[in-house]
């Protein structure tokens, strides 16, 4: 879908076609004006709820860990833009981004995030589990490296059932030294499943630096160990990661299996709420403070015609008011009932297919 | 119910036209031939599952009839391939994973423990993990410490589980059934000098229900509860004590996980001596759980000797036949401490 | 033996000018500050304990002091991480290696179940693995299902494995230097609730023996065997039944393998009831040996009442601090189930 | 070392100088006559003693599994040939040939392979767990890829001792598609190890091909994935595998870390005793048995005059006359006591250091 006329007609700053960059991304002229807004206000629901949760943790509301994405959303919804509600996706520890992007409802995550009843997971998953299964989101997980076979099997149903969808993977540089994502790149390989990887490198596993635990320079540069493409993607940059997704979906769809995608990325924050930052400088973080993917891709679509300043601006404020919301229902919600413990443990006799 | 072992041989009383004599992985084969006919979500996984019919043969021809795409020879890659079968039992199919042997799940417990358990119970309920993971189990043939282990108690230990280990070619065939009819995970533990062993075996597919424990022999004066090769080997002690005029009742676990508390308590309060016998190591065993859930139960009460566990000496398996079977419960053994505890008295 | 510790704190009477009040996590950087010390073949590995000091800063200040050669960050690797400590240590050094949680060393078992705690056997008996594997454990924290795991028992099932679990920072030390002498591979696990738990710890290095048990209160009425949190719980319990009037007597297990039956039996052949108090899963938990372990003893025959298991809830653990608080024993859970124990009669 | 007059003077056939083929293998300037002669008794114990096992075997002797690597002499050998008793190996299932050729006594391996008392793991073990720890040996293993970490923690010893030794791993094809393969050799990357990565691609793991189970066409194609070189050697050359393996020594001695070796060899008898050979044709396995490691190195050795025809017999016929002697040893030998069977789980206390 190109954009309309309809879709750029909003008031306001929106460049003149005549003043437009050349060589637009390709995500530009597939996806409409209202479909790129609605990502952008994706990311901006990304950074709010992360700096909603921060909020709680830091007036001492919150209870278990959480591992924040702000400065990687570019890199979650622009992998998620090519995505349909069919196609799947594994995602990690550091899952927020990944979950809005897929379409989840920030209110119910927000009450997961908070223990509540009315969660996702009903409070049993919390930060790091939450999922959304019939959106295709087989769930953040706890476990580093732990979503990447998941994937590798959801492809594989993928294409047992004849589908033409896509499972896509989200998992860290830190996530490529452990022996899962060995043995699942090697399956989707040899057995041409419809998997697209996606390494989000923010440069730190945790405390340790890729130059100290990675033994190659890019994550992408192992893809030829199993003979699939390797792509480096400026993972700031919401279009290069949608181009790359959706090569990397026609790829897929034509039989010819997997694709790595490394997106170079940096998470803002600390590694979780127990990080003193003891392994990195001001200085480097301030400079990927300078790259914020939010306001680079305001910037894009605001230099292309697809939206206006003050669309744009209107679009901050809705998902202002839109997490405002969620942590309001996560608060008026009942926490679970203690004697309802076990319950989820089993699908109950009578659920039985 | 399945009907009770003989006690000589183990066997099930043939019901005449419903079942032929089928070996123990010959019942397996059956019921997976008939689920994968049934059921197209059904595949097989497993390493040397499709040419060489895995390496006890137990799913050998099904490639031929099913082709590569339900009969999958994985890589060398256990985790990776119990996450593939989670990933997949996600996404509407339902796996059949093989490991070799039950040995290398060692390298798997990430996906069987941390996914496939918990995912449902995580995920608040929303999706279940249909998936069967099937593995060789025990010693007796030469594999040595690392092809030889019984492992199941730590399976039996994880909330989220299921653990299945049939006796006979029977109950092999009926619970790979149920298992695969089960929406939750299900370990399925085949101990290997089972695979060749005969019995009845019903053509037309049937279940064997999952958490259900038989009471393979009646008996008035101990109780002995075991699973896989060890009831027919109990059976046999059983034989030999009856001799004696011990009479000695057999419960097959069937079960590890869900137990079947209730048909082991009624039959501690009839006998009124329990043992347990297991090939696992003794400490932690399956056995240890029977005799602390009894000891905790209502049939505490009527107990009339300590409990007695035989389990798997405190070793890894050694490879010397002499020593590997010194390591775990053999007929003599069991019926010497079957003898004992008959004699035995408060 | 360490001196019993008081019933009300859980904490050690302090003997004065020996030693200082440390916590848990200052107490095994003690130990291994000394160690590395005082023996070039000790090293420290796992994921960031160096710059960062580990999850839990167990390490902090190790890597200054010892530099990186001594103190290495490992990548995400645990499976491969838990080989190389093998391999290093049969190659004569002595490392310690980090989970960063208990729940990722399933990704190690093979290596440690496998490899590490057979191959002394497999060998004939001529080699030997001392590598001590620390973990931090339990819940209590919001780690919900992949961070909250108690599975110390499957470890105590398996032959060739030593498993230590400390309840104090006394302990902590003492145990740890323990197990850096021991030439066998030992489990060494933390409960991430006693991190910050303050004690009496003396500085100069001392060994508290593996395989002894701890009579942490003397009491003849009920006998709590537990271990980590649980300890300082069942004191607390202890303490609120003393104001009732029920004597209840507190062992701090400290290994759990092997364990120390004789202090176990000795104390119900005083008491005659026993309740065994853990996290992990009831089902197949520690406190299912111990029950078992009782119920086939010459204890037996003393037993007037049933032997109780608190162990925790058959789920995965929960994230929701409702839900998880429910999922495992409480302090008031002990006193209401030893009170019931202690008022029961055969 | 070069040959001496010593060396090359024994009677007969030996090719005079002037016949010799150019460019002689590095090996042959580098270890002696008496070195390489004894290499070539090595790879006559090796088939003997398989031979022999599968002899008793078949005559319903023995008990357990067991894992010929008749046809991958030289792979073992030529590996072993420029290792010293403190260098460290561990091997695999099939590891026969990795024992013998790192120097350990048939006779004490043919007692382990028959569970007895006198075997090197004191009946224990058996043919999957033979280990001579005294001579660098650190055991047959049964897991696939186990012993790759255990190597490179070897290699980890190597080097935080100062020493000059390196560790080396044999491991197969098969091996090297678990995810210890990948931790091991990212590990050993990282920290610049003194290990040699040594994969016997003998084209099928079990009944699994290499081009249905590994996404490479090389598994030397991985060593990018951790910037450590690649080699691709004929392992059924004695010679060539020596020299990778010298180049390899030689940079782990300078400190550069790692190499990967992959030798190209074929397995001639069946995987284990339950094979039925499904899987391979005839004509593939007679196409191998035509190159046999054992002629070739025979045939080498006389054209660079450094054994002749004679020596190469009595060779044959000293290395059969000793598995005969070890064969009788170990039927000679006692079972183990079952009274006995804790022995060794545990250090005993008196034996702490
Ligand atoms: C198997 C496993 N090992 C260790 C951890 C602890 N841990 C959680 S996140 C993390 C760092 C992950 O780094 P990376 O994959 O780069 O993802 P990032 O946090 O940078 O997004 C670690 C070590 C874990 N959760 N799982
Ligand atoms: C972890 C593990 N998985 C499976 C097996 C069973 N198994 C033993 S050898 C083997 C094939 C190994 O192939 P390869 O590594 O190529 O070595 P080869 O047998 O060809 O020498 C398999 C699958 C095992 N021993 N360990
Ligand atoms: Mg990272
Ligand atoms: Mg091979």
């Amino acid at each position: 879908m190109t954009p309309t006329a309809q879709d750029v007609s909003a008031p306001g700053e929106a460049a003149p076609p005549s003043d437009r960059p050349a060589n637009p991304p390709r995500a530009f002229s597939v996806f409409s004006a209202a479909e790129l807004q609605t990502a952008l206000k994706k990311m901006y629901l990304i950074r709010r709820f992360e700096e909603a949760a921060e909020d709680a943790y830091q007036r001492g509301l919150t209870y278990g860990t959480m591992h924040l994405s702000i400065g990687q959303e570019a890199s979650a919804v622009g992998a998620c833009l090519p995505l349909g509600p069919s196609d799947y996706i594994t995602s990690t520890h550091r899952g927020h981004g990944h979950c809005i992007a897929k379409g989840a409802d920030p209110a119910r995550m927000f009450a997961e995030f908070s223990g509540k009843e009315t969660g996702y997971c009903h409070g049993r998953g919390g930060s790091m589990h939450i999922a959304d299964v019939e959106n295709g989101n087989l769930g953040a997980n706890g476990i580093v490296a732990g979503g990447i076979p998941i994937a590798v099997g959801a492809a594989l149903a993928i294409k047992k059932r004849g589908l033409p969808n896509v499972a896509l993977c989200f998992f860290g540089d830190g996530a490529a030294n452990e022996g899962a994502f060995h043995e699942a790149l090697n399956i989707a390989s040899i057995w041409k499943l419809p998997v697209i990887f996606v390494c989000e490198n923010n440069k730190y596993a945790m405390s340790t630096s890729i130059e100290r635990a990675l033994s190659v320079k890019n994550v992408a540069d192992r893809a030829v160990a199993y003979s699939m493409p390797g792509v480096i993607v400026d993972g700031n940059s919401l279009t290069d990661m949608a181009d790359a997704v959706m090569a990397a979906i026609e790829r897929a769809r034509a039989g010819l299996g997997p694709t790595l995608i490394e997106s170079k990325t940096y998470r803002i924050r600390g590694h979780s709420r127990s990080d003193r930052n003891r392994y990195r400088t001001k200085e480097e973080i301030e400079s990927w403070v300078a790259r914020d993917p939010i306001d680079r891709f305001e910037v894009e679509l605001i230099a292309h015609g697809l939206a206006t300043a003050a669309e744009c601006l209107a679009i901050r404020e809705a998902a202002e008011a839109e997490i405002a919301a969620a942590v309001k229902f996560s608060n008026d919600s009942p926490l679970p009932d203690a004697a309802d413990i076990l319950r989820g443990v089993h699908t109950p006799a009578e659920a039985k297919p | 119910m399945t009907a009770p072992l003989s006690a000589t041989t183990g066997a099930l009383p043939i019901e005449p036209g419903a079942s032929r004599e089928l070996s123990f992985a010959e019942a397996l084969r059956e019921a997976m031939g008939q689920a994968l006919e049934a059921d197209d979500r059904v595949f097989l996984m497993g390493e040397d599952i499709a040419i060489y019919g895995g390496a006890f043969q137990v799913t050998l021809g099904l490639l031929e009839r099913f082709g590569h795409d339900r009969v999958m020879d994985t890589p060398i890659s256990e985790l990776g391939s119990a996450g593939v079968a989670v990933g997949a039992a996600l996404a509407g199919m339902r796996p059949i994973l093989e490991f070799q042997f039950q040995d290398f799940a060692t390298l798997a417990m990430e996906q069987i423990v941390n996914q496939a358990a918990k995912i449902r119970y995580m995920f608040g309920g929303k999706c279940s993990v249909p998936v069967v993971f099937r593995a060789p189990t025990g010693s007796g043939t030469g594999g040595a410490a690392q092809h030889s282990q019984s492992l199941e108690a730590w399976y039996a230990h994880v909330p989220g589980l299921k653990v299945v280990q049939p006796s006979n070619p029977h109950d092999a065939k009926g619970l790979l059934l149920a298992a695969l009819d089960d929406p939750d995970p299900v370990m399925f533990f085949e101990h290997k000098l089972l695979y060749k062993m005969k019995g009845p075996v019903p053509e037309a597919p049937y279940r064997v229900p999952i958490g259900k424990a038989a009471v393979v022999r009646q008996g008035t004066q101990v109780t002995i509860v075991a699973s896989a090769i060890m009831v027919s080997r109990s059976l046999e002690a059983a034989a030999i004590l009856a001799e004696k005029g011990i009479d000695v009742e057999v419960i097959d676990l069937r079960t590890l996980r869900p137990l079947d508390t209730e048909t082991i308590i009624a039959s501690v309060k009839k006998t009124t001596r329990l043992m347990c016998v297991y090939e696992g190591a003794k400490t932690l065993g399956i056995g240890a759980e029977i005799a602390a859930m009894i000891a905790e139960s209502e049939a505490f009460d009527y107990l009339d000797a300590p409990i007695l566990r035989l389990g798997g000496a405190e070793v890894p398996i050694p490879y010397s036949p002499v020593l590997e079977k010194a390591a775990v419960p053999q007929v003599a053994d069991i019926a010497a401490a079957a003898e004992r505890l008959a004699n035995k008295r408060v």
